[in-house]
């Protein structure tokens, strides 16, 4: 049963997940396809971080099953190199290296982990920092990017390792108002050129605009999801209703 | 003198750390031949004894300061020391200098050392000679522990140090392949002293160092503590006996 | 302007907080203390017959050793009080509002901080004279008080160091708003900054009074009647047997361990408490 | 050089300042050659005990429970007790109980001479307190930069080698560098087995000529520019190190 | 030619002060009467922390003059602490004594500056923390007291040494939104009771409601000042103008 495109690209079955007693997933199941943009929202402290983080294997899960392109994620024999070959993940606090360069940030991954020759990567870095739009500060250290800028050049070092599908973690909360619009361009694009992404967001109208799917999550389940227009406009459950009015 | 006899003590100077002139018993009190020698001045005089324990570079200063009244430390008798402290006549003792070193290493000849480490007491005044003159390269301790142990270890050839000392050394069951195997050098007295100006007191000294070669205690005190007796210690008993 | 950064790692270094010394106890302390009993034990394989085994040669001997290094700490009790008097003072004088005061205060710091302590230990005993002369008064300078005053020279140093570092790291603020209250620098530096610097300056100051402590074997090289002296001539007189070596100068890690070890750990202690409450 | 050599001589003549190892050749290569012993052990000590550093550090962090012990158990043993002791035990314990070697001179003498028993103890020594300062950095490693890192699919070993060192390391520098300089200074203790470092070599030429004076003041300054020409250099090099934009 | 109430009670004449190269002030004149309450506003690195430090002698001045009830402030044989008993200071940071308690904090000045006795400052610091409506906290040491908290035991502290005129630099800057009011109404109070006050502030609202006369500083000197509403609704500085738009 070897997986093939018309599969989910990432599939998770009744996951569940506690932090000792705590329980943060009760059961959450979602599929997403190749291409497709999904947006996971919900109130904070509800699981979506957590949930972001068991697709890439960064927190374990106790039930259900998580597969990528058909790979069970959860299981130990799986080769998490692997996995994260065909994951990119980008956080809230962008989390570059501080001592490398933008350019050298990008160039890294492919060249320690995937063994590429240094040379070509240094040519597709250079595209990659471009297509942020970040042409001019190859050479700048981290600290003397600002926080959308460094955002950016988080993103195009998750490109570099040319994913299959990226995860985004609130990527514009930690940002000043006048830079998160270039970072949602920036994903914009991407989503644009057919990347499969999973988005945590608070930024509704962004969810909106580049959302294929849309899921509300609450406690540790999914209460509500659907397409953007619908679930919008035609909130079923009350605490998706409360909780988009508090927002919009 | 007379403040000696006043105070009821004699204070002595010696060596705590050269065995088996002066060194430590586990009660921490000083014990050994020239202890045993300031003993018999104490038991003159009538008056205790208390022992100040002294080391090379300090000794001559505790006299002049006036800390101790008697100092007998293996020092050897030598003309600029004899301007700083009052050694009476005569010696009461003598040793000179050679080294230990294993039976297997076959030394004959000081030229012997030559290029080979060898072990030393920091602040001797033979090391200079022995590593200038016979070209060995000086490994210098602190103390007489260490080199010994530094010796055994095989960290040197040998051990350059007072004859008398290695004499003794020699002869115990654990040093058994061991020797002395070179010509005594340097060969010199020791001298006890006390302060300069106090000329009652060195001549006091001096009849009992005639005392005691004459009676043979020298020679009883070495084997006493083990150690054969010295050619000086014979030569100085028959010449007074 | 600075960008905002989750990146601790660029900001001073913060005094970590984890637990100090992970899963170490007092029964790691023990099995500290069995492996200087296993040294003897060794050492007692190779003892040839006929002697007394290295262990009843170290139990003889133990209760001078103790005494000696009773005296090690007496060493460094003194030469901490002293030091840290001067010191203190020196630090002080590192802030003076003189230049003349700040500089040579500084140059007296930097000249005896960055010079060994063995160094300052040699210095001391050799160019102190044997005794002054006070109006008249013979006062003599025994060897252990000249090993007191060469190992207060770098207390000193570094006490004013850490004067001057505590001092500094209050924020400008306190000093001020002490100013415009019209308190005198004096009232500024008694009452407001030096109060405050004290627990800012007490784990430094117990660390430096742990390293004083193992820094006072250093006057056995210069012949003082402490600890490490009384076992190099206790070694003698046992006539150099190398298998003493071991139990002895091990013995002798061992009380400096069984000492210092606790004041370590009091001295993290106090630096997560105050760490907590600034 | 050679007037100045006879200046010196000529100022013991003249006023009894006696400062041999600058006319007289045989303590003139003495000092020198304690000069380099001295910058040699240093140089050593320094290497090994930064690898120790971050050997410890990285064993500290391990899974195992007891490779942690045994670290904490190192670190605790090095730190309180005094160094000139270790060196003893060292040199005179350890030393002995190691087998021998056949030497040139025909003799059974140990694997290391005082010079390696004395780099290797010091280097214990400051290991010590490099493994605790290497933690400290690498606890300050915000936990956010591994997870980046091991998002990216880094390996454990190259987080630790080109992320997590990397970062600690510029963090830990004041410190280091403190420990360092503190190092150099500890090497006077090798005197005390015998290793022809500085003191050493002062020490038998005041000896020889009785002129502890000039030679004491001549060693402190000799450790005054020693150690000001590392703490300048590890200056420069902690403001090298400096990443643009932090701090 | 002695002082009197009708005379300034704090003068500028033309102040020039420069750090090194950097010229910060650059000839400011302003007069303060007794009993009004005046703030200075501008764009960060105007100036304004600068110009109220040199009111107290906090730095000193290259040239022109600064007169305190009469007195030249610069003047190196002047008395500073007899000036800055006159004159107190509540800082942005509180800079309170963090190892003595409030009460403590309030009382130290008093008691070892001016020698008062003991109790009779006791008194009168126990009704200056009710003033600030910090009833209960006397004992509370700053560690364990809010921001704005803190603040008030500031401005206690400050009162305490009954100075003629209070300088207060942006007191409120770095206090959370909800404690601002608590310490606005704190100096609303002091001046409606006739102190003299010199304000650096950016809470224009207030501003306008507690001041009799407004300063705008820019580069080092008055663009331009007045009374509240003619300062608000018809400033004519186009700088002053600019900086108003984009704080209103
Ligand atoms: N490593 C952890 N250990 C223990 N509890 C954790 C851990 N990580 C997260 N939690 C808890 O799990 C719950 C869900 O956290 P999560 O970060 O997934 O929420 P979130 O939906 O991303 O919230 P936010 O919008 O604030 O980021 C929270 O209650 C959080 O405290
Ligand atoms: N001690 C100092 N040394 C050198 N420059 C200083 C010093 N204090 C202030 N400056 C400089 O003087 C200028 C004015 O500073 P000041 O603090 O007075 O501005 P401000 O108007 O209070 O600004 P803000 O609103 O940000 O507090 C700034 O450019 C500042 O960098
Ligand atoms: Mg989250
Ligand atoms: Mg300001």
């Amino acid at each position: 049963m070897s997986w093939t495109t018309a599969d989910p690209m990432v599939s998770l079955k009744d996951v569940h997940k506690s932090f000792g007693e705590l329980k943060v997933l009760n059961g959450v199941s979602l599929d997403v396809m190749k291409g497709d943009v999904i947006c996971i929202i919900g109130p904070s402290g509800s699981g979506k971080s957590t949930l972001i983080r068991c697709i890439n294997a960064l927190n374990d899960i106790q039930q259900g099953s998580i597969l990528v392109e058909g790979q069970e994620v959860n299981d130990p024999k799986v080769d998490k190199l692997e996995l994260r070959k065909k994951v990119g993940m980008v956080f809230q606090q962008y989390n570059l290296f501080p001592h490398k360069t933008a350019l050298q940030n990008v160039m890294m991954a492919p060249v320690r982990v995937l063994k590429q020759d240094k040379v070509k990567v240094e040519e597709v870095a250079r595209a990659l920092i471009k297509k942020v739009r970040l042409e001019g500060k190859e050479n700048a250290y981290p600290g003397e990017l600002s926080g959308g800028q460094q955002q950016r050049v988080a993103i195009a070092r998750s490109l570099a390792m040319q994913p299959d599908v990226i995860l985004f973690d609130e990527v514009t909360a930690a940002l000043d108002p006048e830079t998160v619009g270039e970072v949602l361009q920036t994903i914009k694009d991407l989503a644009e050129d057919g990347m499969t992404c999973i988005l945590v967001t608070h930024e509704m109208a962004f969810a909106r605009e580049v959302a294929d799917h849309i899921y509300f999550t609450d406690r540790g389940v999914i209460v509500e999801h659907g397409p953007p227009e619908t679930f919008f406009q035609n909130a079923q459950d009350p605490r998706t209703k409360e909780f988009l009015s508090q927002i919009l | 003198l007379d403040t000696i006899k006043e105070r009821g003590t004699l204070i002595v100077g010696t060596k705590a750390d050269y065995k088996p002139y002066g060194f430590l018993d586990t009660s921490g009190a000083v014990i050994g031949i020239e202890p045993d020698l300031a003993k018999d001045v104490a038991d003159k005089l009538g008056v205790d004894i208390e022992f100040v324990p002294v080391v090379s570079s300090n000794r001559m200063q505790f006299l002049e300061q006036g800390k101790i009244d008697l100092m007998i430390a293996t020092m050897t008798d030598k003309p600029d020391r004899r301007e700083v402290v009052l050694i009476p006549d005569p010696n009461y003792y003598s040793s000179g200098t050679n080294v230990l070193a294993p039976k297997s290493l076959g030394l004959k000849e000081w030229e012997d050392l030559r290029g080979k480490p060898v072990c030393g007491i920091q602040g001797a005044f033979y090391n200079k000679a022995t590593s200038q003159t016979y070209g060995a390269e000086i490994v210098a301790f602190k103390g007489t522990a260490e080199a010994y142990s530094a010796l055994k270890g095989g960290n040197c050839a040998a051990f350059v140090y007072d004859d008398s000392a290695i004499v003794a050394k020699a002869a115990e069951p654990e040093w058994a392949d061991y020797e002395m195997p070179l010509q005594t050098i340097d060969d010199a007295p020791w001298g006890l002293a006390v302060a300069l100006g106090e000329e009652n007191f060195a001549q006091m000294m001096s009849d009992m160092i005639i005392e005691w070669h004459k009676t043979g205690r020298i020679l009883e005190l070495e084997t006493k503590w083990g150690v054969t007796n010295t050619p000086f210690a014979k030569a100085m008993h028959d010449k007074y006996k | 302007m600075k960008y905002e950064t989750d990146l601790p790692v660029m900001l001073p270094l913060k005094r970590h907080q984890s637990a100090p010394f992970p899963g170490l106890k007092s029964k790691h302390i023990l099995a500290v203390a069995l492996i200087a009993i296993i040294g003897p034990c060794v050492a007692f394989a190779q003892a040839p017959s006929g002697q007394e085994s290295p262990l009843t040669v170290l139990l003889n001997w133990a209760p001078l050793l103790l005494k000696g290094f009773i005296f090690n700490l007496i060493i460094s009790i003194s030469a901490m009080a002293f030091g840290t008097a001067i010191g203190a003072i020196l630090g002080l004088g590192q802030i003076s509002l003189i230049a003349a005061t700040r500089h040579s205060s500084w140059f007296v710091t930097q000249f005896f901080r960055n010079a060994p302590w063995l160094v300052l230990l040699f210095f001391a005993m050799f160019l102190l004279p044997f005794e002054i002369n006070v109006l008249g008064f013979k006062i003599p300078f025994p060897d252990w008080l000249k090993a007191i005053l060469g190992l207060s020279l770098p207390v000193m140093a570094n006490v004013s160091e850490i004067v001057r570092g505590a001092v500094r790291s209050l924020p400008s603020g306190q000093w001020e708003a002490a100013e415009s209250l019209a308190y005198t620098r004096m009232q500024t530096l008694w009452l407001i900054i030096l109060p405050q610097c004290v627990k800012r300056m007490l784990p430094p100051w117990m660390n430096l009074y742990s390293i004083l402590t193992m820094a006072t074997v250093l006057a056995s090289i210069v012949g003082v009647s402490e600890v490490m002296t009384l076992t190099g001539q206790a070694l003698a007189s046992e006539g150099g047997r190398p298998e003493l070596l071991a139990p002895f100068y091990g013995f002798v890690l061992l009380l400096f361990f069984i000492y210092c070890y606790p004041i370590a750990r009091f001295t993290v202690w106090l630096e997560k408490k105050y760490a907590v409450i600034n | 050089m050679e007037m100045v050599y006879e200046w010196f001589r000529t100022l013991y003549q003249e006023t009894g300042i006696n400062l041999p190892f600058l006319y007289d050749e045989y303590d003139r290569n003495r000092m020198i050659d304690g000069l380099f012993t001295t910058i040699k052990l240093s140089l050593v000590c320094l290497f090994f005990s930064i690898i120790i550093g971050v050997i410890g550090a990285w064993l500290q962090g391990s899974s195992f429970k007891w490779t942690r012990r045994f670290v904490s158990v190192y670190i605790q043993l090095f730190r309180n007790t005094p160094p000139l002791v270790q060196l003893y035990f060292f040199y005179f314990a350890i030393g002995t109980l190691l087998p021998r070697v056949e030497n040139d001179w025909g003799g059974q003498s140990p694997i290391f001479g005082s010079f390696a028993w004395a780099a290797i103890s010091l280097s214990f020594f400051a290991g010590a307190f490099n493994v605790e300062i290497f933690r400290s950095g690498i606890e300050a490693v915000p936990k956010s930069t591994v997870e980046a890192a091991e998002a990216l699919g880094f390996s454990k070993l190259q987080i630790y080698r080109d992320i997590t060192l990397p970062l600690a390391f510029r963090v830990v520098l004041p410190a280091l560098n403190n420990n360092l300089v503190n190092l150099v200074k500890t090497t006077t203790l090798a005197y005390a087995i015998a290793v022809p470092e500085m003191l050493y070599e002062a020490n038998q030429i005041w000896s020889d000529n009785v002129n502890v004076t000039e030679m004491m003041v001549f060693l402190l300054l000799a450790y005054f520019v020693l150690v000001g020409i590392l703490v300048s250099g590890m200056n420069r090099w902690e403001r090298a190190m400096k990443i643009p934009g932090y701090g």
